[in-house]
Formats: structure tokens, C-alpha cells, sequence
């Protein structure tokens, strides 16, 4: 049997026979985002997995304004900060297996690090150094994506093709609340729906692309609404709830594992710094709205689950915090040294075998470059 | 003569002259694009056009260029003259469809009865440390597409000029921003901005008799600053900053080649199959038994852009410039 | 008040409070598509509307005949025929005002006829002759589009601009089941729902995309339910039931014009012959299907309800038929005459002013004629 | 030496065994694109492949060329070999942000490790009387784009031996298909096809002494023809099919100019901007003191394509190029 032939093929017969093959109602998202913390839900979440987020999500704030100190210093060209969306970020991640592959957004370097990339390695592109650090195939972590939405196809073609080949795997691709008007996110949906790719999507809705509300971008009752149009299953959760957002992208990616095929699934979150450190978000929003996300915290809605259970202690918080300060330690120390670039590289990727009229290119520079270093001894 | 004083204004803040006299002179004119309406764009371009003139006049969109330029395509059918800001060079592909097959071709399409006067904003170029996707210098895929105009200021005049000329156009214009001439400052006076006259017209930014440069947009600068440094080493070099490069000003360019009967083609654009093959080729057509030498390009490489890092090795510069002009040949011509 | 401020704003405070500010029922498409002939509500449908679409869908279903036979004589160099779809075509159109524009694919020539642009005229492009053979503005049509789904975002850029004149005007932009599929469509969809622009879709779901069945388009339940996904309502008719057809476009039409924003309208239908002349339709579907929906004519479906209500006689058929042999002579005759091209054209339109260049290339094609006129006369 | 016979086949013919014969030989290889599966591509290209090798090997995918692209992107990644259809020409411009952003870059991206091994089939250029949108020469977009190959083939045995070198490449290749050649027939020897040699080799497919006509693709057999009737005129004119735009092969353009010292480039894109301008300005750059005249272009107009009832008068013909034979300046090289 095809894959193809595996879809609940949708043909209308004739009228008055038809009938749509799919029923909608599963398909649609509960009017509310699911949430576990600070719910009744929340005594049987397992301790492990509590304490585990809570560690992570606190070294991943950290990491943001380790970073975003960063460029001040100009040792990163640029950074798109995640806080307030930490839970998202690492929780999404760690519901993949080691063998899934992760698809990220320029925003999403704290979930590329929680897929075991180095931190450094995470932040080459937007260090100024080549365009991604890490190797993709090492923890199976595709290239940070800077056009909005182009990843998405990317990672329905690595399912399709991993399931064609026989292979347990999923993905997980992830785009901001923006990017959902792109038509590749339209186009990747569809055919991951169609194909029932394992694949799944986790919309980061963090109020704004850029400065442009979501009420500019959409006029949807929410953006998991627009699942039922492609066939897929669409989940609202509460992004800054960690053990939730976990939960949630746990059953997505064991539902496409399963040959379920894909799910979208919206996590309301919050950006709280501005867009990148080049932005100034007071021109468009007020600092209330800012302060009554503050309230809603992922890494305070965490730590009250966590004392209430008596999981966590002053003492424990701060050995997270410790953790989280070493580690941005060794960021800072590592970052600070200047990455060694070769200019002859400019030519050495941009085939497998660098054409005549990249050769006669590359023989320039070098004269160039020598004709410089002659000139700086002399 | 003018009694007012000119002062120093930079490239963004004539762009943002230009949209804002354009929109007061004529209520057809609409800004939209992502982040340009409370924002005023990434580049602050379009500051303050929402707030003077409405959000129904400056229009914040959802995220989708296709979408965009789509949808001021209608616009331009109703009579509206749109101008869309494109976030970024690369952020302008997802629209290369809408571009290509109406943008370009609607007036061709219905034999003239419907024209589509609007404005295609796209900053391009590299030069600013942006990280990968924000400097592609874009403008061989615009200039290969009959039905465009494509237009790009090297100077704060100009920008002013050019934009208000364009918007007047009644047929669509890319209009290419050099990103990192935003900041550049010129005087200009304010007061009494350039008038508007027509599309297509090169200047010759320097005169010279030893060689041509001729380009436009970010090389013009770069261009200027080595016929400087050439004076040292005894060559007198003309530039000639295109402006428009459809239509395109064979009139001056050969009139300059013809004069100097050497010419190099400065862009930052790939070499091959960028603007710097159409140039060289049609000079050489045109200007043959005035050449000493072959007209040469000096371009960025045939790579993708490379990272912030490693720009300054692809970008060319002065010394790249001097080294083509030391290659023209100078014994066989003299 | 601002065209963005009128939209629903669609914002989420933060969970708790979280809720969608549209509420996705009203939005969702019936489960059985619209009808009206063959049900107890035909009885209450104008005669003279029965009437009227009788003669037209007699006299569309003539020309597409006509048109295809005029592809075999060389006469057009294609032709994509509606037969089958006739009543999407017709009672769309007519459910416009003369101040409205349409927006329609290739495949909508009968719509295009439908709104008093003359049928010779309608056939330009598909002749071989110029691109666009009326001129838009006189009917308020857009050119046909080939381009899938490009013509969306026109439609609704169209109609946003006509809101913002303060001009009553409504566009209905037309599109076929594997058009959907594009990124343009959501896009369009997207924007139109955010600016509430006065603009209706209409999806002739006609089964396939040239050979790919809708199966291997989509997984949704209905093309209908993307409407949703936008926060518009999404509305399912039989697209071979002219009335439903036209009170459902009606009604869209009616909405939008009040102001209350786009809606999405699948009319299932089926394309009866192949996709154009050019295709082979034997390599990709059975007889059996194509008869199944022949049982379900429009033509049929109307002609049976005329002559229960005492509305039609033989005579009355005879009649339309009449009309719509005297349309086929005059197209037949009409499309006969050669078209007069001047080749100096080539280089008439494609800016307002001919570029320098352009005129150098008119002066070389000036001589090539001379020369080849002269040597003809040699 | 060979004694099978060989028999006239079609360029479809060879393009359809070249992905039968390179799926066969390696299970990566996918084919997918709209409508290749249970109809065999419009133009009957991929015609019982599904059957063949399943619908998981040759899959119709729903209606959206960048969803296409990006799909197959993915599908590189995990190491398969993907073959996509682009419909037409001009069908392909709503993947371009892919192309562009992603195909042409990704290995530049990752410094090598993620290499996307895609082949891109795109029907291309005029002359069968398609309305609108069906005869677009596309080519300048894509070699102006670095990080991809360019090829396109003029004759059965090349279609055959360029795609599948195309296919085995480790680089995305545009693999542009001269629509009014497909039903062309050459004698050509199925039974044994022709082995896969390495991208980037023109080939002179007529020698002559009196001037180079530089062409590829569907403009291959005009310029033949050109160089017949030139005969007549007393010129012998030696004709280089270039094959690959991307690489270049300056070395076999470069020998033949320089022994004939005239050179024209021809093709049906579009003049400015076009291939044509990449092509005269490195010819002209290498081989200038060789050159009795300009390197001449004969091309299509800058217009949009034009309907079917005119395409005649756009297209280069026999009679165009043999104008601009006459321009080559015969008395001054003489
Ligand atoms: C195709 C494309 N268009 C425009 C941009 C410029 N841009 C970068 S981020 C951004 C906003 C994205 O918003 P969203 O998708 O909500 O993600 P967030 O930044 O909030 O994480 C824009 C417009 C881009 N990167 N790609
Ligand atoms: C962007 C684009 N891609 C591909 C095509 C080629 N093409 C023409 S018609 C067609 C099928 C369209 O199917 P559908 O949207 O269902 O409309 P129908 O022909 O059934 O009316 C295709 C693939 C095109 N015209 N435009
Ligand atoms: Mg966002
Ligand atoms: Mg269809």
C-alpha cells in the first residue's frame, strides 16, 4: 500500500451522496489552551520531569541575557531574545527522541541547544561567523531559519522521507505566530496532511511579528483553528506552561510516530524583550501589558508547582540559578575569544567542486590577499 | 540661485520626505508592508505616515510578501498608487511570482487598458553586518523581468528625486535601496526638494579622462573614493552613477566611453549573470573601436552572501577597483 | 475608525483569561452542501430566476461545446471547458451588480460571457490573440488568470480599495480546487479576513487538478472548513444546483457588501471533460464516475424543476436551444475571421513609454518587416 | 565501434528512460511534481514511472511549487535524491524564494555537511504556441544565482546524458528543458545511452572558420540552420552548444572565438539582462584582441512573451541571426 493510499481519501461522490470523509470536530481546538500548572492536573505530573524543566528553563533565561549582553559588546551580530517563551522552547525539544530532528526559527536557539548543540556552535550565525555552527546531522538539528515559514516544507519533505525509507522518526517544526501567513506554512501543511507525514508543527504565538499585533495578522478564532482546513488535528496550549506545552507536543510527536500524521499545535506564549536587541518595543505596545505576562511566568509557574510540592527549596533554586550562572560563564569566556574565519572559505561550499569561474575568483582573492599582506609588511 | 541653506540629511530621511510629500500631494498614494504602519519599518523609513495620514493610508499587513504585493496589485487595478516597503532584499523572493507574472506584465496583458502605477521598495546590498538573507544585492533577477522599471539613488538628492519619480510613474519601479547608504549624509536642502523628472537618466558623478566607472547605488561612493586614490597613480577616472538601470542611460555611458575609451562596470551584485554582463557588453557594442581595452567588471563573488565576518572580502573596494583599472591595458592604449 | 480597527481584534490576554474572540461555530461549513432543486425549498425560488438560468446554463453549456470544437479546428489554441460547471459559472455571475468585478481563472470564460463581456472577446487570449481581449473596466472583469491563485490577492486588494474610496463595490474571486492548494490562496484568504475587505471565493471543487484527484489535494473535511483557519464563514453548495448556487453566492455577496468581511463558498461540481482539449482524461478516471455525475446535470437538474412547476414545455426548450445555436453560428463565424496582429505591438504596452531600448528593438523588427516584404515582393 | 542500430527517438523519449534508468540504479532517486504519477506529466516526461516504481517513488503532489521545492529540500536532507517537475516556466516562480534561499544555498550554509543532491526539471521557451505564462526563458533568474547548475540540452543523446548527470550530481541542478524540442527526433541508440560525463562542457556541433554563434538549448538547431544558409553568403560559421550555463565552459567558447574573431551570442530569453550580456562581456574580457567586431546578440525582444499569433516575429530565427552575421564588420577584419 502507497502512502497515499493510506489517507482517508477525500472525493466527493456525487451529490446528494456526499459526505465528508473526515469528521471535523476531533479536528478542532478546545476553546481553551490546555494548562497542567496551577491546575488539579498538575499532582500527577512526574517530579523528574518537573525538576528537569525547571533546571533547563532557568539556565535558558539565562542563556537569553547572556546573549543579549552579548551583542551590546558586539560579539553577536544580532540576537532574538526567547524570554518568556523558555518553556516552549525547551519543553517542545525535549519531547523528541534523540533520533527526531528539530526544525528552528531564528528565534528558537535555546530548543537547538536543548537538542544537545554546543552553546557557541548555536550562536554562530548570529555571532557574524558562517551561516550555522553546528553540523545538522549531529543531533539532527536543520539550519536556524531566517525566511520566515521556508523551514516548514523542509522538515514535511525529511518525514515523508524518513517514513518512505522506513524510519522511526519525527519532526518538529516550529514558526512564530507571524510566519503562519506565509504560504509556505500553507503549503507545508497541506502536504504533510496529505501525505501524513509525521511531522509536527508548534506555532510559538508570542502576540507580535515584529511590532504588528496578531490581530493584524490574523482574524482566525486562533491560529490551531487553522488545522481543520488541512485535516490535522489542532491544539491550543499554554506556552508558558512547561509540563503542558511537554505534554502536549508528547502526544503530537507519539501520534505522528504512531502514523497518525502531523498536528498543529498553538502555544500562547509572550515575547518579552523587544524582537532582536536591534528593536525598540516601546514604539508599539505599553509596559502593562509586558508586566501582566511577567505575572504569568513560565519559570515562576514552575517554581510554585515545584515548593508546593515541596520539590524545591530555597537551596535548590539556588543551585539551578549556579548552574545557569556557569554555564553562562563559560558562554561569555568562549564568545569572547574571536572566531578564526578563512576569507578562501567564501568559495570552498558553494558546490561539492568549485566551478572554473570560482576558481579564477578564488585566485583573485588570494592575490588580493597577498598583495595585502605585502603591503601592511612593508 | 537659492538663498536657503542647505544641512546635512541622511538617505532615510529623504526616503521618508519623499513618501510623505507624495502622499499629501495625491490621496491615490497608500504605503503598506510588514511593521511599516505604528513601527515605521525596521528601517524607519515610513515614520510617521500612520500617525499623519491614518492606518488606511499606512498599513501594517500580515506577513506574507506574496500577499503584499498581491494585494496592491488590486489596489493599482482600482486606480490606488501603492508603494510597498519589502522588509528585506531576500524577503522579497516569496513575491517573485506576483512580481514576474502581473507586476511586470498586466499593462502588456490588457494591451494598455489597465496600467499598474506602483512602487516596489526593496532594501538591498550588503555592507551592514547582516546576518545571512539581509544583504542580497537582488537587482539581475529585476532588470532580466521587461515591464519593470528598476531604480536606485546613490545620493540623498537623488533618493528624494527618484522616489517621488518613481511614485509618479505610472508603471510599477523596484526601487533599490542601498541599506547601507541610509545614514550617509549629503547637504541637501529640504525646503526646496529636487523636482521630479523623468526615470532613466545616468549622471556622470565625476569627470575624468583616463577611464569610465560606471555604476550605481552602493558602488557610487566606493567608486568616488577611488578615482580619488587613482589620482595618485596618475589616472583620471570618470564615474558615472546609473540611477536607473531600466530603462537604461546608453546616451551618457557612451558618451563617457567614447571619451575615455576604457570602462570598468563596479557593482556588488555576482558577477555572472549580473548587471556588470549587460553593461559591459552593451557598451562594447555600441562603443567597439573607441576601446582600448575590454570593459572589465569589478563585482562581489559568485557566492552566496557570505557572512558579516567575511563581507568586507567579498564587497568591491577600492583596492579591487585600482587593480581592474591597473588591467585596462594602459601600454597597448597609449 | 480605521478599517483595521473594525476587525474583531484577536488578542490573547494571558491564559487564564485566554479567549478566542471569534467563535468558530458560525464559521464551519454545514455538513451536507447547500442545495435547493430536487427539495421542498425550490418551490419557494423565483420563476424568473429558474428561467433566466435555464436560457443561460442552455447557452453556456452550447459555447463551451462550440469553443472545443473550435480548438480541433485549429481556430483556438485551447480550450479549458466548463461543461458540467455551468451553474457555478452562471448564477455566480449573475449574483454580482454590475458595479462589482470578478476575478476569474481560465477556466471561467462562461462567467466572464455571463457579465456582458462579449464571447468572441472572451476567447482572445485562448485564440492565440492578445493576452487579455477586453478591456477590464468596461465589465468589471479582471483579466482571466493562469497562474494559479494569483488573482486572489488581487481580488481582495481590489475590493480593500474600493472600501477605502467609500465605493460600494464587492468582488467575487473565482478559483479551482487545486488552486487552493497555493500559497497565494492563503494569503489572500488571510488578508482578506484581516482587512475585512468586501470580497466573496468561490472554490469550484470539480474534483481534480487537470489528473490529480482532490484526494491527493487535501485531507480536510472540506475545502470549506479552511474558512475557519482565516476567521471567515466557509460555505458548502452544490455547485450544480444553479439556485443554491446563486442564493449562496447571494448571500456572500449581500455580506460582504454590508460590511461584514469575506466569505468562502466550495461549490462541489465536476468537470465532465477533460481539463483542456489538449488533455486525456481515459489515463486518470473511470467512465462509470463521469456518468454518475452526468445523472447529476445542472442543465437536467433545473430543466426537471422548470417543467414540475408548470415553468418550461418542449417548446420552451426548444427555444433556449434556438438561442444557443444562434450564439454558437455567430461565435463559429465570428472566430473564423482571422484576427488582425500588428507585430510593431509587440513592443506597445509594456510601459507607458517605450523605453530607448525598446525603441531601438521596434526599429529592428520595422526593417526585418521591410525586408521581408521587400523580398516577398522580389 | 557499435553494430546495434541506432533508431530516431524523441527528446522526451530520452528524458523519460533517463529518470527510468536513474531510478532503477538507485532507490533515492524520487520523482514528484504535479501530475507525473497516474498521467505521466503533461508533456508525458515521467510516463510509467509510477506504475513502475510506485507512487511512493513518482508522487503526484497537491498543486504548490514551492511546497514542492521545499518539500524535496527535505527530502534531500534525509539523503534521498528528489527529481521535481516543475509544470511550465513559468510555473516556477512561486518556489523561488526556495530556490533562491534555500536549494542554491544550503550547502553554503552548512559548510558543506547538509548537500541537497535535487534536480529541478523545468520546461522552458517558446515556440509551441502556448497562451500566456506557457514560453517564458527563464534562465537568466537561475544563472545569476550561485550555488546552482544551470543545463540544458539541444539534442536527444545530450537530454538523456545531461539528466542523468544532473541526477547524480551532489548539487541542486536546474535542468531546463526546451519545450519545442521535446517531440525533435535524432538518431540515437537506446540500448546503449550515452555515459555520464561531468557537468559544464560545451560542444561544437559545427566547425567553421568565419564566426562562432554561441547558443544552447532550442536555440541550437536555429543557429544550424543559420549556418547552412550562411553558406550561401559565403560565411562559414561554426556553432557551440554550450549544454551548461552553470558551469561555464569558457575554455571551448574562448579556442572557437578566438580562431574565428567574430562571435554571436543567440537565444530566445530576452536581450537585456539575459544570458546573452554574461556571455559577450567574458568572451569579449578574454579573447578581446582576437575580436574583429563586437561579440553581437541575437535574442527575443525585452517584451513579455507575446501571444502565440506573434511569437514569430519575437523568436530569433535563421534570418535575424544572419543579419547580424552581416554587422560583424567584414570589411574592417578582412
Ligand atoms: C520571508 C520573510 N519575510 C520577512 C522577514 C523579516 N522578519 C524577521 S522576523 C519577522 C517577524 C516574525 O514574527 P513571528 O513569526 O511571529 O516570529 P517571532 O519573531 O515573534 O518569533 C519578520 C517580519 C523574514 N525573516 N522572512
Ligand atoms: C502556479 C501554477 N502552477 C501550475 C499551473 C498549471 N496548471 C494549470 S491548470 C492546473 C490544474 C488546476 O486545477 P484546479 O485548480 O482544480 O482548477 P480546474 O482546472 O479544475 O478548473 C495546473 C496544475 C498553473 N497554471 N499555475
Ligand atoms: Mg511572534
Ligand atoms: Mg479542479
Amino acid at each position: 500500500m502507497t502512502v497515499m493510499e493510506q489517507r482517508g481519501a477525500y472525493r466527493p461522490a456525487p451529490p446528494p451522496a456526499w459526505r465528508p470523509r473526515t469528521d471535523p470536530a476531533p479536528l478542532l481546538p478546545d476553546p481553551e489552551p490546555y494548562r497542567v500548572l496551577g491546575t488539579g492536573a498538575a499532582a500527577d505530573a512526574d517530579p523528574g520531569l518537573l525538576r528537569t524543566l525547571y533546571a533547563r528553563l532557568v539556565t535558558g533565561r539565562r542563556y537569553n541575557a547572556q546573549a543579549t549582553a552579548l551583542t551590546k559588546q558586539g560579539r553577536l551580530a544580532v540576537y532574538p531574545s526567547s524570554t518568556g517563551q523558555e518553556a516552549c522552547e525547551i519543553a517542545a525539544a525535549l519531547a523528541l527522541e534523540d533520533r527526531d530532528w528539530l526544525f528552528p526559527s531564528y528565534r528558537d536557539t535555546l530548543a537547538v541547544v536543548a537538542r544537545g548543540v554546543d552553546p557557541v556552535q548555536a550562536l554562530t550565525l548570529l555571532r557574524g561567523d558562517w551561516h550555522t555552527g553546528y553540523d545538522p546531522y549531529e543531533h539532527r538539528v536543520a539550519p536556524l531559519s531566517t525566511p520566515l515559514a521556508t523551514q516548514l516544507p523542509h522538515a514535511v519533505g525529511l518525514a515523508h522521507a524518513a517514513r518512505l525509507t522506513g524510519d522511526d522518526v519525527v519532526a518538529l517544526a516550529m514558526v512564530g505566530d507571524g510566519g503562519t501567513s506565509e504560504g509556505d506554512f500553507h503549503e507545508a501543511l497541506n502536504f504533510a496532511a496529505v501525505q501524513r507525514a509525521p511531522v509536527v508543527f508548534l506555532v510559538q504565538n508570542n502576540g507580535f511579528a515584529i511590532s504588528v499585533p496578531l490581530a493584524k495578522q490574523t482574524a482566525a478564532p486562533s491560529l490551531a483553528h487553522k488545522a481543520v482546513g488541512y485535516g490535522m488535528p489542532g491544539r491550543l496550549v499554554d506556552g508558558n506552561d512547561a509540563v503542558a506545552v511537554h505534554q502536549v507536543l508528547s502526544d503530537a510527536v507519539r501520534h505522528a510516530r504512531a502514523g497518525g500524521g502531523p498536528t498543529l499545535v498553538e502555544a500562547i506564549t509572550y515575547r518579552i524583550e523587544a524582537h532582536t536587541n536591534a528593536d525598540d518595543a516601546t514604539r508599539y505596545r505599553g509596559d502593562e501589558e509586558v508586566a501582566a505576562w511577567r505575572r504569568h511566568d513560565p519559570i515562576d509557574l514552575l517554581e510554585r508547582e515545584l515548593t508546593a510540592r515541596g520539590l524545591l527549596d530555597e537551596e535548590g533554586v539556588r543551585a539551578a540559578r549556579e548552574d545557569a550562572e556557569t554555564m553562562a560563564a563559560d558562554l561569555r569566556a568562549r564568545m569572547n575569544q574571536d572566531p578564526e574565519l578563512d576569507p578562501m572559505d567564501l568559495f570552498a561550499h558553494v558546490y561539492a567542486e568549485p566551478t572554473p569561474q570560482l576558481l579564477e575568483q578564488r585566485a583573485q582573492l588570494r592575490a588580493e590577499l597577498a598583495a595585502e599582506a605585502e603591503g601592511a609588511q612593508r | 540661485m537659492t538663498t536657503v541653506a542647505t544641512r546635512p540629511a541622511t538617505m532615510a530621511g529623504a526616503l521618508t520626505r519623499a513618501l510623505r510629500d507624495a502622499m499629501a500631494a495625491d490621496p491615490a498614494v497608500h504605503v503598506l508592508g510588514e511593521d511599516v504602519g505604528t513601527l515605521g519599518g525596521v528601517f524607519r523609513i515610513t515614520d510617521g505616515l500612520a500617525k499623519e495620514f491614518g492606518e488606511d493610508r499606512c498599513t501594517d499587513t500580515p506577513l506574507a510578501e506574496a500577499g503584499i504585493l498581491g494585494t496592491a496589485v488590486g489596489m493599482a487595478m482600482y486606480g490606488l498608487r501603492p508603494v510597498v516597503e519589502m522588509q528585506f532584499d531576500a524577503f522579497a523572493y516569496p513575491a517573485f511570482e506576483q512580481l514576474v507574472s502581473h507586476v511586470a506584465k498586466t499593462r502588456n496583458r490588457t494591451r494598455g487598458a489597465m496600467s499598474l502605477p506602483l512602487t516596489i521598495r526593496v532594501p538591498y546590498g550588503g555592507g551592514i553586518g547582516g546576518v545571512e538573507h539581509h544583504s542580497d544585492s537582488s537587482e539581475a533577477y529585476y532588470l532580466a523581468t521587461p515591464g519593470l522599471h528598476v531604480v536606485t539613488p546613490a545620493t540623498v538628492a537623488d533618493a528624494y528625486g527618484l522616489l517621488r519619480a518613481a511614485i509618479a510613474s505610472d508603471d510599477p519601479v523596484v526601487f533599490l535601496e542601498p541599506k547601507r547608504l541610509y545614514w550617509s549624509k549629503d547637504a541637501w536642502n529640504p525646503e526646496e526638494p529636487a523636482p521630479v523628472e523623468p526615470l532613466g537618466r545616468a549622471v556622470v558623478r565625476r569627470s575624468g579622462r583616463s577611464a569610465t566607472l560606471i555604476t550605481y547605488g552602493p558602488s557610487v561612493p566606493v567608486c568616488l573614493e577611488a578615482a580619488e586614490a587613482a589620482r595618485a597613480e596618475g589616472w583620471d577616472l570618470e564615474v558615472v552613477d546609473l540611477r536607473s538601470l531600466v530603462p537604461f542611460d546608453d546616451e551618457t555611458v557612451c558618451a563617457s566611453v567614447r571619451r575615455t575609451g576604457r570602462a570598468i562596470v563596479v557593482h556588488e551584485s555576482g558577477s555572472f549573470g549580473g548587471p556588470g554582463g549587460e553593461i559591459a557588453a552593451r557598451v562594447t557594442e555600441r562603443c567597439f573601436h573607441h576601446l582600448e581595452a575590454p570593459v572589465l567588471r569589478v563585482a562581489g563573488f559568485d557566492v552566496p552572501y557570505p557572512p558579516p565576518m567575511l563581507e568586507r572580502y567579498h564587497l568591491p573596494g577600492v583596492d579591487r577597483i585600482l587593480d581592474a583599472v591597473g588591467r585596462l591595458q594602459w601600454e597597448a592604449g597609449s
